[in-house]
């Protein structure tokens, strides 16, 4: 099944019976297949007439209960930020996919991660989070989209996944998690469902005295923090015994991994360490790693994002060297290997 | 002595923050006495804008859901869509469905979504203090149009009632006006109607609803219902726009 | 027809919409400002006019925004 | 010297002018200053104010935490601002609107019927300059002569409202100088 | 004259002759001015139907090789994120204000600076950075204003100007700049208006090949990385001999350095860093600074984003406190002096 | 002999990256023609949207740029306004001006904003794979409407340019296609008085043309163009839909 | 009237607009594929079925999307 | 083991399906598989590939710039890759529609005219599947068995299909054991 699809299953198999979504490569195949799938399942596909509309119909449904999920690329994600900030403030749980493309402006379709910093930090307004997740493979697509809605119920907070066209398009062997019986899922007291045998309420983010607005932002940062606390999530490979360390999420981490192997073959102890959630960034479990290793290596696919997240858990510890692709083009396992050599060389590492 | 008029219970007993002689004021009391009326009140939820109408939820005693300025239709549609079986109305300004919203509005009513929008007719951006509005009419003095709005500059005053007729999914669409008892009636059968259409799953559903304010009109309230009775319905006609439960003659009344 | 009117007047905004509406010429606005500083409306003193007085139309409670005014109709 | 005064009333009370009117003549006057309304008509119906700055150097906040002067026009506002404002501090109340008076005994209170006043000057909307008259001549934070300046500038282009405004800030000010104000 | 005011009469000094807005408070007094002055100096107002109509029109307009500018406040911002990466991709001049308001979601009007990231870190996709300029007086309003259009002009970038409701509402005296003859402002042969009399050449932001994509991303670092250098504008008050520093911007520099003059009354040894330009941080003049100062504290009207460039600056260096107020109140000096004092006593500085 | 038939000047000698037999090449050529025919290569400004003719500044010889999705009509007005007496069109998709371009398409419309848009209606997304478009019709399988297109849960085709006819900035509005040489002609007029009405600064143009896309439709092109002369038609009459021009009664067809 | 086309078989992708559109049946579409791997149109052999052959009449080219025909007519 | 193939052509030629059969096949052998295709439609007529890497360990990169394999359907492709492959590898080319040869002496080279092949079986759409046939003959990268059962699964909705391109499959795996194919 390719990445999308994969993706798209997933979402359903958790319970998800709502997407809302507008077509844009490279992730059509997620929408072709909730066209079809969802229909099946007594699901709703809508295609809505624009990004911003689809945002917004997902917090519709997600005002009314359900599970929902909508999907785009690069340029769509800029324009669901208003919504995205909104699904923040008024703390609702949807699912949200980013198949990023390279950029800025309409740019090209090729695999870029140049929406880190988008992700991460808000690319809408106001002090608000989302957790990201960044899958590297077919399985990972599949449970980090089926966890995704829980995590988004449990602390009603959109959850984003950022993967880019390789991840989407590429087909790999999955095994898929047990379908959720949608009756069964947690109750939302808190949904608009119609005031039957209860008071009405209402769900709103305009909070007009500055007072109220400010507590509901600590409470927000509250919630930020236990998310911060109890979500975060990486893999480390073969970082023990490592004098270098590479840094990469998703598609490039798949690279890095090629990359590691070559270098131990030649005898270089490398590692990698990938996170997986990306806010909240893992930055305990890499101080952690920094307390054996000196040097590290940031790959991505963009010019320089995440790298700054690293600097900030090392805050000045250990030597940090960026290397980035922006623009589309995947460097291959030897080009990367090629410059962890080239730094074990020049800074007389090992 | 009987009472025979009073406040209406899906209308909470909290003061307005709207301006004198408000026609959003008369509008809430209007689409509540509907609601009651029609005993809906358990299945009714409602979309605010933002607008002067933002607090809408501090006043209507159903379930609501705060849609960003202009997507009252897009989250209806969302809500609408899980709940089927639910009445699902959007409250929405000149501004919110027929600027920013426009696209929203459009969809929603090609989809023939069987939802219904209130649509607040001011002919100004009353929220933000009186800027000019799509609805504008020609010549009207706003604080983004300080020489009157002039049509190949500024933009016509946008008939999108008219314009969402032509859409194959909107079943009513009907203008009325708040400005004299007489309007109120008519506003309130169309608030209705368009609800008793909804719920017979025809498509979309749209009341639009000539409303005074005063306040950015700078006009006495009095005056300001003169001017929409004697100005504003040059532009917008009152009356049936589209309804497709009238005799095949009466469907598309343009 | 004999009917009266309760105008809440800390809910009155002066808008005079009642005035307008009522057939009778029943309602004034009076020269006393409320909590939120506007000048309410209220029964006239010496009646209406023509003396017929509130008949209970409702048409000033149909036209007023908040909801002020209730209205009361004598039974037959 | 760094002098903050809240200007307080409903939204048609022209309490936004008045400060705006200080503000200018204090420029004129070659001070610091900031001008602050209270903004957005987002919420209608409420209450408006705004907050002048004054000061011979540079003023870090615009905002007044603890004013030194406060005017009230109506009743929410004394409410909402007695708590406020600076021990010593001086409240102007217009008696015509506000009925309540502060709890607070440590501060100055002034007070005068600026609708009346205005009423009899046959301009209804111009309470507000009566009493900016009355506070100036209090306060005397600028002078007159700057007060005259500024509403000559501010409504420059109606004349009418000019005149009116001028005259009314006068009888806020021999009001005030004559029957003493104090409460 | 209120800042809203000061900002559109500095526009049309330095030459802007084009708005396209959408009226959202609190910075409807910008438009509204502009709707009155620019037909008069024969330009061009419009209201447009939706924030991403008026950035869209901005790009027109650039295109077309005019000054132009459109404002807004956080949500309507959200929805520019496209364009604002368009005009990034497309290396256009354009100047955009926000007057930052409460956020996430729809918030409230008071005066808030959590658009910070946003600004900084491009809300929208792609490796794109726009100039970010936040004035802290009516004076600065104009001024940086007035240089915004050259900024953008030169570089052919994007530049934000970032303030709040209070800076918008403030009213300060102002000097203001000559106005400038349009027909005298550089030329911009790159510029669509007609082949005439030259061969017929496009704009465009669509670059399919993934390596001439890099190849665009990496000039416009090259950029980047020279306006970084030239650029950075940022004011140091009561520096050199303090043992803590308050880094803040905009309305909150206001307010410290309020604080600063009260916790010098006290004797305790306070000055203020406020970054002018917040992207490009002023990171090696702090970084100067800190070579004299180990205390820093930084006070920001938002749940703590500015922060991170202050930690990135310093890179564990110095230690770095936080203190914010998220939802738009606006603390008093007295509030910011006092936790001041707290830190010299705890920390036992001085 | 002489050479009667040949390649306009103002299309540069380029190889389309159209599929065989898509209506964009067409198009182009038509365009481009009236371009050259009225001599206005020197004042044209196009505006390419996003959608299979995104590269279409590859192919026209005049000053392009490039509009992000759906906001070619915002664009354009960035352009007209401060270069009014330039010759502005938008080249557009369907789903470019009448899904995500909407609200633009409409409010420039209302502005009358003196701009021509060039409207390709192929009734299905090309650029992106042959997903539902606006004006995907009833029945019609695309990749996002498997069963077919259900007008109440899919929405309706959609008829743009009878709803902008309502608005009062619209100048002129025709909808032809460019399936057999006839339709081609009519376009090329529709086309020519588009430009004539804009440069005479009479408000908005449009013109609407019906155009086949073999890939999506999986049909041969000639199929596919009958596909467009007897399915499409019946959703999207051809012909003059407004002319300001026209003799009274011929001003709004509709 | 005499006519000839000329069909630049390197920019045709046999769409078969012109085969169809010609009046007197002197297009048809060839079996070899050009570089792009279309088969292209050619004019035929043996001339139209009727034996009146190109009339210059533009209909093929008014009709080919790629812009891959030009036409020439004998000037009278 | 670790083997990446690039199948390349026009858009219809069917170079997406072949490169999915073959994926198909090695995970039903259970093998790690990726399977990357070009992507988007965004611009329309230009080239098709796809990227197939087979292997008995996780695989890390989807990408091959370095093909082991490539197969060859039309001209531009093989322009496009003939420079990319491996040295030793192995590049198959269809002769129907690839004029030209690769310049490079030191990879391997299979020709099969796939296009004549499936024009006598009748079926022209067949051609992607002879290739295949041959593909597996010589490179053995999975077993006939399993493209088959691939081929089951994947066209299990479109019987005709089906028989075709399981006929197809044979006569290239036929045409490549009898002719050789070698260049
Ligand atoms: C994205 C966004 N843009 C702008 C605004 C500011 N805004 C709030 S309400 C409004 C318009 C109000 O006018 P209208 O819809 O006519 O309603 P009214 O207030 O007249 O009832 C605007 C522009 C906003 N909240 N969000
Ligand atoms: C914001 C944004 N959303 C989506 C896309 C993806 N996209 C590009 S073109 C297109 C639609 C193409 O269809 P149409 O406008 O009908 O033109 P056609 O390709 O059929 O000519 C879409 C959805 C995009 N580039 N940007
Ligand atoms: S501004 Fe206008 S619309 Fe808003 S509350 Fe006041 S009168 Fe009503
Ligand atoms: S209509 Fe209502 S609000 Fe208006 S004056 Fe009468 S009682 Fe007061
Ligand atoms: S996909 Fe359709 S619209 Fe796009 S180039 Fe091909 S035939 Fe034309
Ligand atoms: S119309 Fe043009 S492209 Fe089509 S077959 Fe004829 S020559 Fe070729």
């Amino acid at each position: 099944m390719r990445g999308s699809h994969i993706v798209a299953e997933a979402a359903l198999r958790a319970g998800c019976r709502y997407y809302f979504g507008y077509p844009i490569t490279p992730q059509n195949e997620l929408p072709e297949y909730m066209s079809r799938r969802l229909p099946e399942v007594g699901g709703v596909f809508v295609q809505a007439e624009s990004e911003i509309a689809s945002i917004n119909m997902v917090i519709g449904a997600s005002m009314a209960g359900a599970r929902v999920m909508t999907s785009s690329s690069s340029p769509g994600i800029s324009l669901k930020q208003e919504g995205i900030s909104y699904l923040g403030g008024l703390e609702l749980p949807a699912v949200i996919v980013n198949m990023m493309r390279g950029g800025p402006g309409l740019g090209n379709i090729a695999p870029s991660q140049s929406d880190y910093f988008q992700a991460t930090r808000g690319g809408g307004h106001g002090d608000y989070r989302t957790i990201v997740l960044a899958p590297a493979s077919g399985q990972e697509l599949c449970d980090l989209t089926y966890k995704a809605f829980d995590l988004a119920d449990h602390y009603r907070t959109p959850v984003l996944i950022l993967a880019d066209g390789m991840m989407g398009q590429m087909m790999e062997p999955v095994r898929f998690p047990v379908l959720r019986d949608v009756g069964k899922l947690p109750r939302k007291p808190w949904a608009i469902t119609g005031a039957k045998g209860r008071k009405s309420h209402f769900i709103r983010s305009l909070i007009l005295d500055p007072g109220q607005m400010e507590e509901h932002n600590w409470k927000l940062m509250r919630k930020y923090e236990q998310i911060a606390d109890a979500e975060v999530r990486f893999e480390s490979f073969k970082t023990d015994d490592a004098d270098l360390v590479i840094v990469a999420f998703g598609t490039a981490a798949r690279i890095a991994k090629a990359a590691v192997k070559r270098a131990r073959n030649e005898g270089l102890k490398v590692g990698l360490f990938r996170p997986i959630t990306l806010w909240p960034f893992p930055k305990k479990p890499l101080q952690e790693v920094a307390k054996r290793v000196k040097h590290f290596f940031v790959f991505e696919l963009n010019a320089g994002q995440m790298v700054e997240d690293v600097q900030l858990a090392l805050s000045g510890q250990s030597d940090v060297f960026f290397y980035g692709r922006p623009g589309g083009v995947v460097p291959n396992p030897a080009e990367i290997s090629r410059i962890v050599s080239r730094q074990f060389f020049q800074k007389e590492i090992g | 002595m009987k009472k025979v008029f009073g406040r209406p219970k899906t209308l909470k007993p909290v003061p307005y923050h709207y301006c004198p002689g408000c026609g959003h004021s008369l509008l809430h009391r209007i689409v509540a006495e509907v609601i009651e009326e029609m005993g809906v009140e358990e299945i009714a939820i409602g979309v605010p804008p933002a607008g002067c109408a933002v607090l809408a939820y501090n006043y209507f005693d159903v379930d609501m859901g705060e849609a960003a300025h202009g997507r009252g239709a897009a989250l209806a549609t969302g809500v609408k869509r899980v709940l089927p079986d639910h009445l699902v109305f959007t409250y929405q300004g000149d501004g919110d469905i027929a600027a920013i919203g426009t696209a929203e509005t459009v969809h929603a009513a090609n989809r023939g979504e069987r939802i219904t929008c209130i649509f607040v007719n001011n002919a100004v951006y009353g929220m933000t203090g009186g800027q000019m509005a799509p609805t504008t009419i020609l010549g009207q003095t706003t604080t983004t149009s300080p020489g009157g709005r002039v049509g190949n500059r500024d933009g016509f005053p946008l008939n999108l009632s008219e314009m969402l007729a032509v859409t194959r999914g909107s079943a009513y669409i009907e203008r009325t006006s708040v400005t004299s008892p007489a309007g109120i009636r008519a506003t309130k059968k169309a608030v209705r109607k368009a609800f008793e259409i909804q719920l017979k799953g025809l498509g979309f559903t749209l009341v639009e609803v000539l409303s005074p304010c005063p306040t950015n009109l700078k006009m006495s309230p009095i005056e300001a219902c003169r001017w929409v009775d004697t100005e504003m319905v040059n532009y917008f006609p009152l009356g049936v726009i589209k309804d497709v439960t009238a005799p095949e003659e009466g469907k598309n009344a343009h | 027809m004999k009917g009266s009117i309760k105008i809440d007047s800390s809910q009155c905004k002066g808008c005079a919409f009642c005035v307008e509406a009522c057939p009778n010429g029943v309602i004034e606005i009076g020269a006393k400002r409320n909590a939120m500083g506007y000048f309410y409306a209220v029964v006239k003193k010496d009646g209406a006019k023509d003396g017929k007085g509130c008949t209970g139309c409702t048409l000033c409670a149909v036209m007023c925004p908040e909801v002020a005014i209730e209205v009361y109709r004598e039974e037959r | 010297m760094l002098i903050k005064t809240i200007f307080a009333g409903f939204g048609g009370q022209g309490v936004l002018s008045m400060g705006y009117v200080l503000a200018y003549a204090a420029m004129v006057e070659g001070l610091q200053v900031t001008y602050l309304p209270s903004y957005g008509a987002e919420v209608r119906g409420g209450t408006a104010n705004c907050t002048v700055a004054i000061s011979n150097e540079e003023i870090a906040s615009p905002i007044a935490s603890a004013p030194d002067n406060v005017v009230v026009m109506n009743n929410p506002s004394l409410e909402k601002f007695q708590h406020q404002i600076l021990t010593g501090g001086v409240m102007f109340i217009n008696t015509n609107l506000v009925e309540s008076r502060p709890v607070r005994g440590d501060i100055v209170l002034y007070e005068i019927p600026c609708n009346d006043l205005a009423h009899d000057l046959g301009s209804d909307q111009s309470a507000n300059m009566v009493m900016l008259g009355g506070f100036i001549e209090k306060t005397g934070l600028v002078k007159m002569e700057s007060v005259r300046s500024a509403i000559g500038d501010v409504f420059k282009e109606k004349k009418k409202a000019k005149e009116m405004n001028l005259k009314a800030l006068d009888v806020g000010f021999d009001y005030m100088r004559n029957n003493g104000g104090k409460a």
